[in-house]
């Protein structure tokens, strides 16, 4: 094995499939897996991302395995793409194994170390996927990864609603990597050399190279869940524990951006500017509707999921831009939107596992995952509350954490569109734009909602006072990420700096050299057309704030008298009197009508207990996925009547087809 | 018949169009003693014409696969059925599902069919009895609609064993006869196919009091 | 940086500090006057500030620190626009550190804060103000941006002095898409200002208040520093308004200083003029509805996407 | 030569021998060291053939080539595996009074004879004697189907019986057409039926007639096959015979008849240029697949379940011997590999599991992994192997056949996707709550044999992440002689 940053990610991904195979040899141990396992499970993520870092400088560096099929042993390599996704995973999978450590706790559905195994297969096929070099070894991984996630997700079996939840996830998992298979198919050209190596080769001739970016949106667009194959995303998140909801809505997904670009930018050697409308328009609309689904959420997982479904449509809507650029060789701005999408990428996955990890902790503490039964849990659970918040802030994209710096990025790049030569493409452009905004906005609006609702006001149920805080470990996990958040959204330039070998090698150019101006600064092209230094803006706001603080303790006085609410002078205050998660999303399901498939139930005047529901279905369910179950149920109906059990009817089969075969042939 | 070929393949012409009669025979048929008779017939037929086949060819093994046949198709056969039959009480007549006379102009169509099958065949062939050929898949099509269209279980059966007649006479005429290790194999098949049979319609009979066919219809998917 | 450029920005920051109670004052006197009524002082802003400085501050039983804070946040973050915003010279060294998209984002910064706090005491009025101020704010906040968007593209940057720069100091040429953008903006302001016709600054009816029912629980210097950010956050949007439409005589750069003093009479004059008119679309509209709001939230969103189309498809 | 003779005549013999010591205790004992010794005996052979290559026997009668090579030590394999599964599982049943001795000894007796059949079909060099084995395997297994002796088991026997018997006359008639066109060549003594012989002189073939030939021979096989429509039998004969007999259908007769069709099929193409055969195997093979998995989603007996599975698994091999090229058919014979050892696995854990609940039907049992995590967990696993998840072997052949039907035959796609994902949909939808969730089921004091449902399992891991070298080797050969 050749040393260097390959070897260790090597070996990094052998050591989890090592704890894995050890907490299934002690599956009953709970304190073994979780105390010592798991914790170790975390070093191996760190390092893993201390050699994505190194590689990331680094030349690529590949590997052959003879593992895999005769001709085609494992071809595993280590480029800059793969560098800085398994970064991502390092980092993020190590937060959330040492948030695991204190997380899983006995009395849980599944013995612990089985959890143990099917987590920890999942990350190390998840680093295989980000390896793969060839299309056998990646598709693999790839399933590995859906089929030990879907065994996480059905860790809580028993429960007939989960294990829906996990047959819908693994289904459309299967079918979209189906696609992938198809696109691979696509891509080896007819050599029958299925290594990435030969696929970058080959060169695809008429529709082929169409057939094979539209088979990977479709497959890998299941996995991310683009519009319309997203309807397991909200379902299966909520089903599995928290750590395994962040680590497969924070890295999981992510390894589907992975693919697309590999495909798209690597794969394919050259790209047609339809594609990027097709993603950009695809992502737009999943960006909306996951944003809009999420406001009116009341389970603060599902919230997640379906804002996680945005982000995702955010950074497809990025990849669509940025094949535009490309195909029409504006590679800096390519660079530039890449950038946003990685960097998205990155901070997604930060603040994303930041909150799941979160809900984790509040679910342990209060068994409740509806929004309408939390409330005021910040004088509960301090910790989690206020690094929450930080996940909060970053997810809503306020500056100066991350989440503003990506969409600033992505904002900035389509500014900067020139005048393409598709006068339809430039008219979309700034639509695409104002949407954007649009979902930007509408991610405050959730998070304001699930923060308020969550954290702050006051208890809903008498039985939130018993929360508690999270423990140790949990916490050490929640600090890395809020860390995390903190740190991306603070030094952007050097982030951006690091991913410019990324950039060079999809778009061929870097975005790094210009969008630094100096180590401050981040500025896309020159300071004069924009700039912005989170380091800054952030120091000044905490000096106002600071100064503000000690000049009117300073000429005033600092004294604070504690009453009761005042609340207009109302007497009666109760906390049912609080908004809750459907009260909160009302205006936007009011405004958003068409989007959901309304379903209310209104109670009658004379009714003595009445009872008021309201439930946002998805159109799509009704649309697209009951149809294709009926159509299906009928074929199913349709072929169950060629069987109807007389034996002569199935001789007049095999005669009939003789007779036909026979005439076919003459 | 044209004139100019030997006299034993005239006889083989003649027997091919007395198998097809019988074939026809076969379907229009009701009474399952008379079925199992005619059966014995095309067995005779079958025999004789391999017998003279080999008389006319020198191929010597035929006879031994006449013999085969005559032993097993004429007497072994037809014996068991008669003893089933005797065994199982079951001598009534049978309706077939389709009416007869749609049935034999089904018959005559597949006939034509596939006497248009084997023409281009029958011309490669160096043997003098290739024109045979189409008769023989002629009489293996009829035996397939007899069994579509019988309701009963020992009908269908011999309509499979007159099938089997049928391809017997096909490798005769058309080849000069298998390989006799293959023959042997074929005929050992039918024997112990026949034996487990008979085993069966016993079974059958215990399980549903009768040998219709309309009591093995449970195992389906359209409901 | 030199400390020129220096001084102008902390010039400039002092002036919008101090300037802003002012605006606040004289767009409710001429609002009075407009309804025939007798004005309060014009310096009532000022002395309501400083009342509240010295009063204890009362704060309910259950708020959490967010509560404390978030004024403090608040009002750092419209200090820090208004560091953005030229107001007398383009000469402003912090707009490098953030542009028109960063500015965007502190009003959202603060917007959220305000509203976490107005939740965080878990009262029946604080949520509902939340939810209504985020409300208003999904849509006002992406119109904003694309009224920014609009200059952005005309002037080819997202900083504000530069846009300022080529707006101000360019030769003349007249933009059709700035109209849009203008109306757009005006609504956008209105909104964001807690203004009629989305809100009532004066009002604590329960079904109408937005801003208000967010700040209930606010007192002394809390409260303080809410209506003072409320009217740096209204001077703030003003001179975007003055920077982006009337941008002529807006000094260039931080060595004239001359040009930059001479600036302060003609940003007098707009503000005066800007805080009549506002006081006028006050005094002549009715409030809305709340869910009307969405309606001419939308229609100013699409104004300034259309402001955008406008631009790209006449060109300059 | 002498490994030939060991590998039939140990079967043989042992058939024989358990017909007349009837069913003592250690009946089933004998039964499983006749499948072992056969298994050694077909070790031995393969060891031969590694070190010495193919063979040619007794006259040219047998022979030994990559092609069969496998098929035979997987048939004596899984022959292995399925007895001693079924000595505790014919216990048990005998225990629950659903069978007689007599019918055990049928039993164990039929079992060797099929075995030995099987193995004879696959020895052969002669393709008349292909036939008579074939033949042969439905006389031995169709009393096996029936050895309930229940109507719905008569049921099944008697359709297996008459299609299969009616089918395989078809295949009857192909023969001697071959044999017909074939002797011209090489003349009535010289072997006319040998395979061998054959495929030397096969581009000499009288087109017309071998094309008549493959459309009967395809008919009778396929019927064999279980190719849509001729599969009727399929499913009732899995469903209603004992469950070792599912096994060994689903997992040794399916492939030994698709063994005979593309054996003619190789003749036929090096006779025939029109790509007809191809043709006609694709078309079959996408029929039965899509057909196939719309028929999984209305099952409720679960043994039916897993033969729509077989059904749908053959249509996807058939399809890819039809596109043919290396890489297709390469994935043809180890995708035969694979669903052998898979699809008896299954049945392996849903006998014990219909055991264990008592039923056949998926409603009435459920949490598997509850009352025992071995059954449960080895049905999970069968399963999600045989619907073409890695990193199973069932997955690398249907990667290598669905990457290489895009290029070839694009048209074909978006069936097969429809079919994977459909059939996907629906065994999974059934099994996942058989498996989890809260149990109905009862602990039974009996311990389940599961050590062949893992072992079969670990080798099918085996082959979807590292082929034994001599093994890829025999399948690149077979591959380029199947063409």
């Amino acid at each position: 094995m050749s040393p260097g940053p390959l070897a260790l990610v090597l070996a990094a991904l052998l050591a989890w499939l090592a704890i894995g195979t050890l907490g299934l040899a002690r599956a009953r141990e709970l304190v073994f897996v979780s105390r010592v396992l798991f914790p170790v499970g975390a070093l191996a993520g760190l390092v893993l991302a201390a050699a994505g870092v190194i590689a990331l400088g680094a030349p690529a560096q590949a590997l052959v395995v003879p593992l895999g099929l005769p001709d085609l042993p494992f071809h595993l390599r280590l480029d800059a793409l793969s560098a800085f996704f398994l970064i991502l995973l390092g980092a993020v999978g190590a937060a959330i194994s040492v948030f695991s450590a204190g997380y899983f706790r006995s009395s849980e559905g599944t013995a612990p170390g089985l959890v143990c195994f099917h987590y920890h297969v999942f990350l190390a096929s998840m680093a295989l996927v980000l390896l793969a070099d060839d299309a056998y070894v990646f598709m693999v991984a790839w399933e590995s990864m859906a089929l030990s996630s879907y065994f996480l997700v059905t860790t809580e079996h028993r429960i007939a609603e989960i294990r829906r939840a996990g047959f819908l996830y693994l289904l459309i998992a299967h079918v979209g990597a189906i696609g992938i298979l198809l696109c691979f198919g696509v891509l080896q050209g007819g050599s029958g050399d299925y290594s990435f190596d030969a696929m970058r080769a080959a060169k695809l001739a008429g529709h082929w190279p169409s057939v094979a970016f539209l088979l990977a949106l479709f497959g890998f667009g299941a996995k991310a869940g683009i519009l319309p194959l997203h309807v397991w995303l909200p379902e299966a998140h909520p089903a599995a524990p928290s750590p395994a909801s962040a680590l497969m809505s924070a890295v999981m997904l992510k390894t589907a951006i992975y693919g697309l670009l590999r495909v798209s930018f690597d794969l394919l050697d050259a790209q047609l500017w339809w594609w990027g409308v097709i993603a950009l328009s695809l992502g737009l609309a999943t960006a909306l509707f996951g944003v809009v689904f999420a406001a009116v959420q009341t389970d603060m997982k599902r919230l997640l999921a379906y804002s996680s479904i945005e982000n995702i449509g955010i950074i497809v809507c990025g990849i669509g831009l940025t094949v535009i650029f490309k195909s029409h060789g504006k590679t800096l701005l390519a660079a530039i939107t890449m950038t946003a999408v990685l960097y998205h990428a990155l901070n997604h996955a930060f603040f994303k596992s930041l909150l799941f990890l979160a809900t984790g902790s509040v679910l342990h503490a209060t068994r409740e995952r509806s929004l309408g039964k939390l409330g005021g849990l910040i004088h509960r659970m301090p910790w989690v509350a206020w690094l929450a918040l930080v996940g909060t802030l970053a997810i809503s994209g306020l500056p100066p954490l991350n989440g503003f710096v990506s969409e600033w990025l992505l904002l900035q790049a389509f500014l900067f569109t020139p005048s393409l030569p598709q006068s339809f493409v430039n008219m979309l452009v700034p639509v695409a734009a104002a949407a954007l905004a649009l979902a930007a906005a509408l991610a405050a609006y959730v998070m304001v909602k699930f923060y308020g609702i969550v954290f702050l006001g006051q208890p809903r149920e008498p039985g939130l006072a018993q929360a508690h805080d999270a423990g140790r470990l949990e916490r050490v996990g929640l600090v890395f990420l809020a860390a995390g958040c903190v740190l991306l959204g603070l030094f952007p330039v050097q982030v951006i700096a690091l991913l410019d070998p990324v950039n060079e090698m999809l778009v061929g150019s870097t975005a790094g050299r210009g969008v630094a101006q100096n180590w401050l600064l981040l500025a896309p092209i020159n300071a004069d057309r924009a700039s912005y230094s989170p380091l800054i803006v952030f120091l000044v706001v905490g000096a106002i704030v600071l100064l503000t603080t000690l000049l009117v303790r300073r000429f005033y006085h600092g004294r604070v008298r504690r009453a009761d609410p005042w609340d207009c002078g109302f007497p009666l205050q109760t906390p049912r009197m609080q908004d809750t998660a459907e009260g909160f999303g009302q205006p936007i399901r009011q405004v958003f009508e068409p989007f959901f498939r309304l379903q209310r139930q209104l109670p009658s005047p004379f009714d003595a207990a009445p009872k008021y529901s309201a439930r946002a279905d998805d159109h799509w369910w009704h649309w697209l996925y009951l149809p294709i179950a009926r159509a299906a149920e009928a074929c199913g109906r349709f072929f169950g009547l060629i069987q109807q059990g007389r034996i002569s009817v199935y001789l007049t089969y095999s005669f009939v087809t003789l007779l036909v075969l026979l005439l076919f042939v003459q | 018949m044209a004139a100019g070929i030997p006299f034993y393949a005239q006889l083989i012409n003649l027997f091919a169009a007395v198998l097809l009669l019988i074939s026809f025979a076969m379907l229009a048929q009701r009474r399952v003693l008379s079925l199992i008779d005619l059966f014995a017939a095309q067995g005779l037929a079958l025999a004789l014409s391999t017998a003279v086949v080999g008389w006319g060819t020198g191929q010597s093994h035929l006879y031994w696969s006449a013999g085969v046949t005559l032993t097993l198709k004429v007497f072994l056969l037809p014996f068991l059925l008669y003893r089933l039959i005797r065994r199982l009480d079951v001598k009534w007549d049978v309706e077939p599902l389709i009416n007869i006379p749609t049935t034999m102009l089904v018959g005559i169509v597949l006939v034509v069919f596939a006497f248009n099958l084997a023409a281009p065949i029958s011309n490669l062939s160096s043997t003098v009895t290739r024109s045979t050929l189409g008769i023989a898949i002629a009489s293996v099509m009829l035996s397939f609609l007899m069994m579509i269209t019988r309701r009963k279980a020992i009908p269908q059966v011999i309509g499979f064993l007159a099938m089997e007649n049928g391809l017997f006479f096909a490798a005769t005429s058309a080849t000069y006869g298998m390989p006799m290790v293959v023959e042997l194999g074929i005929a050992l098949d039918v024997l112990v196919g026949m034996l487990i049979l008979g085993v069966f319609f016993f079974q059958i009979r215990e399980q549903f009091d009768s040998l219709d066919l309309k009591h093995l219809e449970q195992l389906r998917e359209d409901e | 940086m030199t400390a020129s450029a220096f001084l102008s920005q902390l010039l400039q920051l002092g002036v919008a500090l101090l300037l802003a109670p002012l605006l606040a004052g004289w767009v409710s006197q001429c609002r009075a006057w407009l309804q025939n009524k007798s004005a309060p002082s014009l310096l009532l802003p000022y002395r309501t500030i400083h009342k509240l400085f010295i009063k204890d501050a009362v704060v309910a039983h259950n708020a959490s620190p967010i509560f404390r804070v978030a004024p403090y946040i608040v009002f750092g973050a419209m200090c820090c626009a208004a560091a953005i915003v030229p107001s007398l010279s383009t000469g402003l060294p912090f707009a490098q550190a953030a542009d028109t998209i960063a500015l965007v984002g502190l009003f959202a910064l603060a917007r959220v804060f305000i509203a976490l706090a107005a939740m965080d005491i878990g009262t029946a009025f604080g949520s509902l103000g939340a939810r209504r101020e985020m409300f208003v704010g999904f849509l006002a906040e992406p119109a904003l941006l694309m009224v920014l968007f609009t200059a952005s593209l005309i002037s080819g940057s997202t900083s504000l002095p530069t846009i300022v720069d080529s707006l101000a100091h360019r030769d003349l040429a007249i933009y059709p898409s700035l109209a849009f953008a203008g109306v757009a903006f005006t609504m956008v302001s209105l909104a964001e200002n807690a203004r009629i016709p989305v809100d009532n600054p004066a009002t604590h009816l329960e079904l109408t208040m937005i801003h208000e029912a967010m700040i209930l629980e606010y007192s002394a210097r809390h409260l303080a520093l809410i209506e003072w950010a409320s009217a740096l956050k209204l001077f703030n949007y003003s001179c975007i308004g003055i920077a982006i439409f009337v941008p002529f005589g807006i000094a260039a750069g931080s060595d004239d200083w001359a040009a930059i003093l001479g600036a302060a009479p003609a940003l007098a004059a707009k503000l005066a003029i800007g805080g009549f008119v506002l006081a006028l679309i006050e005094t002549l509209s009715a409030k809305m509805r709340i869910f009307r709001a969405p309606e001419f939230l939308g229609t100013a969103f699409l104004l300034a996407v259309l402001a955008m189309l406008v631009h790209l498809l006449l060109g300059t | 030569m002498i490994e030939i003779l060991l590998v039939l005549g140990i079967p043989l013999a042992g058939g024989i021998v358990l017909a007349l010591i009837g069913e003592r205790g250690h009946a089933p004992t004998v039964n499983v060291a006749t499948s072992l010794l056969t298994f050694l005996a077909s070790l031995a052979l393969t060891a031969r053939v590694i070190r010495d290559g193919p063979l040619l026997v007794l006259d040219q009668q047998f022979f030994v080539d990559p092609f069969n090579v496998f098929l035979v030590a997987l048939t004596a394999f899984v022959g292995f595996t399925t007895s001693i599964f079924s000595r505790p599982y014919m216990r048990i049943e005998h225990e629950h009074g659903k069978l007689t001795p007599a019918r055990l000894r049928l039993y164990h007796s039929m079992y060797q004879l099929f075995n030995f059949t099987m193995l004879v079909a696959l020895l052969t060099n002669n393709m008349g004697i292909l036939w008579v084995a074939m033949e042969a395997a439905t006389l031995t297994t169709v009393l096996l189907v029936s050895l309930y002796r229940t109507p719905a088991s008569l049921e099944a026997a008697w359709k297996y019986f008459i299609l299969c018997g009616v089918g395989i006359a078809q295949a009857l008639f192909g023969t001697i057409l071959l044999y017909f066109a074939a002797e011209k060549l090489l003349g009535a003594e010289g072997g006319a039926l040998l395979w061998t012989e054959l495929n030397a002189v096969k581009g000499g073939l009288e087109p017309t007639v071998l094309s008549l030939a493959f459309v009967f021979l395809l008919v009778g096989y396929g019927t064999k096959v279980g190719l849509v429509p001729l599969h009727n039998w399929l499913p009732d004969a899995h469903a209603e015979g004992p469950t070792p007999v599912s096994a060994v259908l689903s997992g040794l007769l399916l492939n030994v008849a698709l063994y005979a069709v593309v054996r003619c099929k190789v003749l036929v193409e090096g006779a025939v240029h029109n790509g007809m055969a191809k043709m006609l195997m694709m078309g079959f093979g996408l029929l039965s697949v899509v057909v196939a998995a719309f028929l999984l989603s209305r099952q409720k007996d679960i043994k039916r379940l897993f033969a729509y599975s077989s059904i749908e698994h053959m249509g996807i091999i058939t399809f890819a011997f039809g596109m043919g090229g290396p890489i297709a058919s390469y994935a043809g014979l180890l995708h035969m590999t694979v669903h052998s050892l898979t699809k008896s696995a299954i049945f392996f854990a849903v006998g014990h599991a219909a055991q264990k609940t008592g039923t056949q039907l998926i409603d009435s049992i459920r949490g598997l992994v509850t009352i025992s995590p071995s059954i449960g967990w080895g049905l999970a696993i069968g399963t999600l192997a045989i619907l073409g998840m890695p990193p199973f072997g069932v997955f690398a052949s249907e990667f290598l056949i669905l990457t290489t039907a895009m290029r070839e035959q694009p048209w074909a796609t978006p069936f097969l996707l429809l079919a994977l994902g459909i059939a996907f949909a629906a065994v999974f939808s059934k099994v996942q709550p058989m498996v989890f969730g809260e149990t109905t089921a009862r602990r039974l004091p009996h311990r389940p044999a599961m050590f062949p449902v893992f072992v079969h399992l670990a080798l099918v891991l085996m082959l979807g992440l590292w082929t034994p070298p001599f093994l890829a080797d025999w399948y690149r050969q077979a591959a380029r002689l199947i063409g």
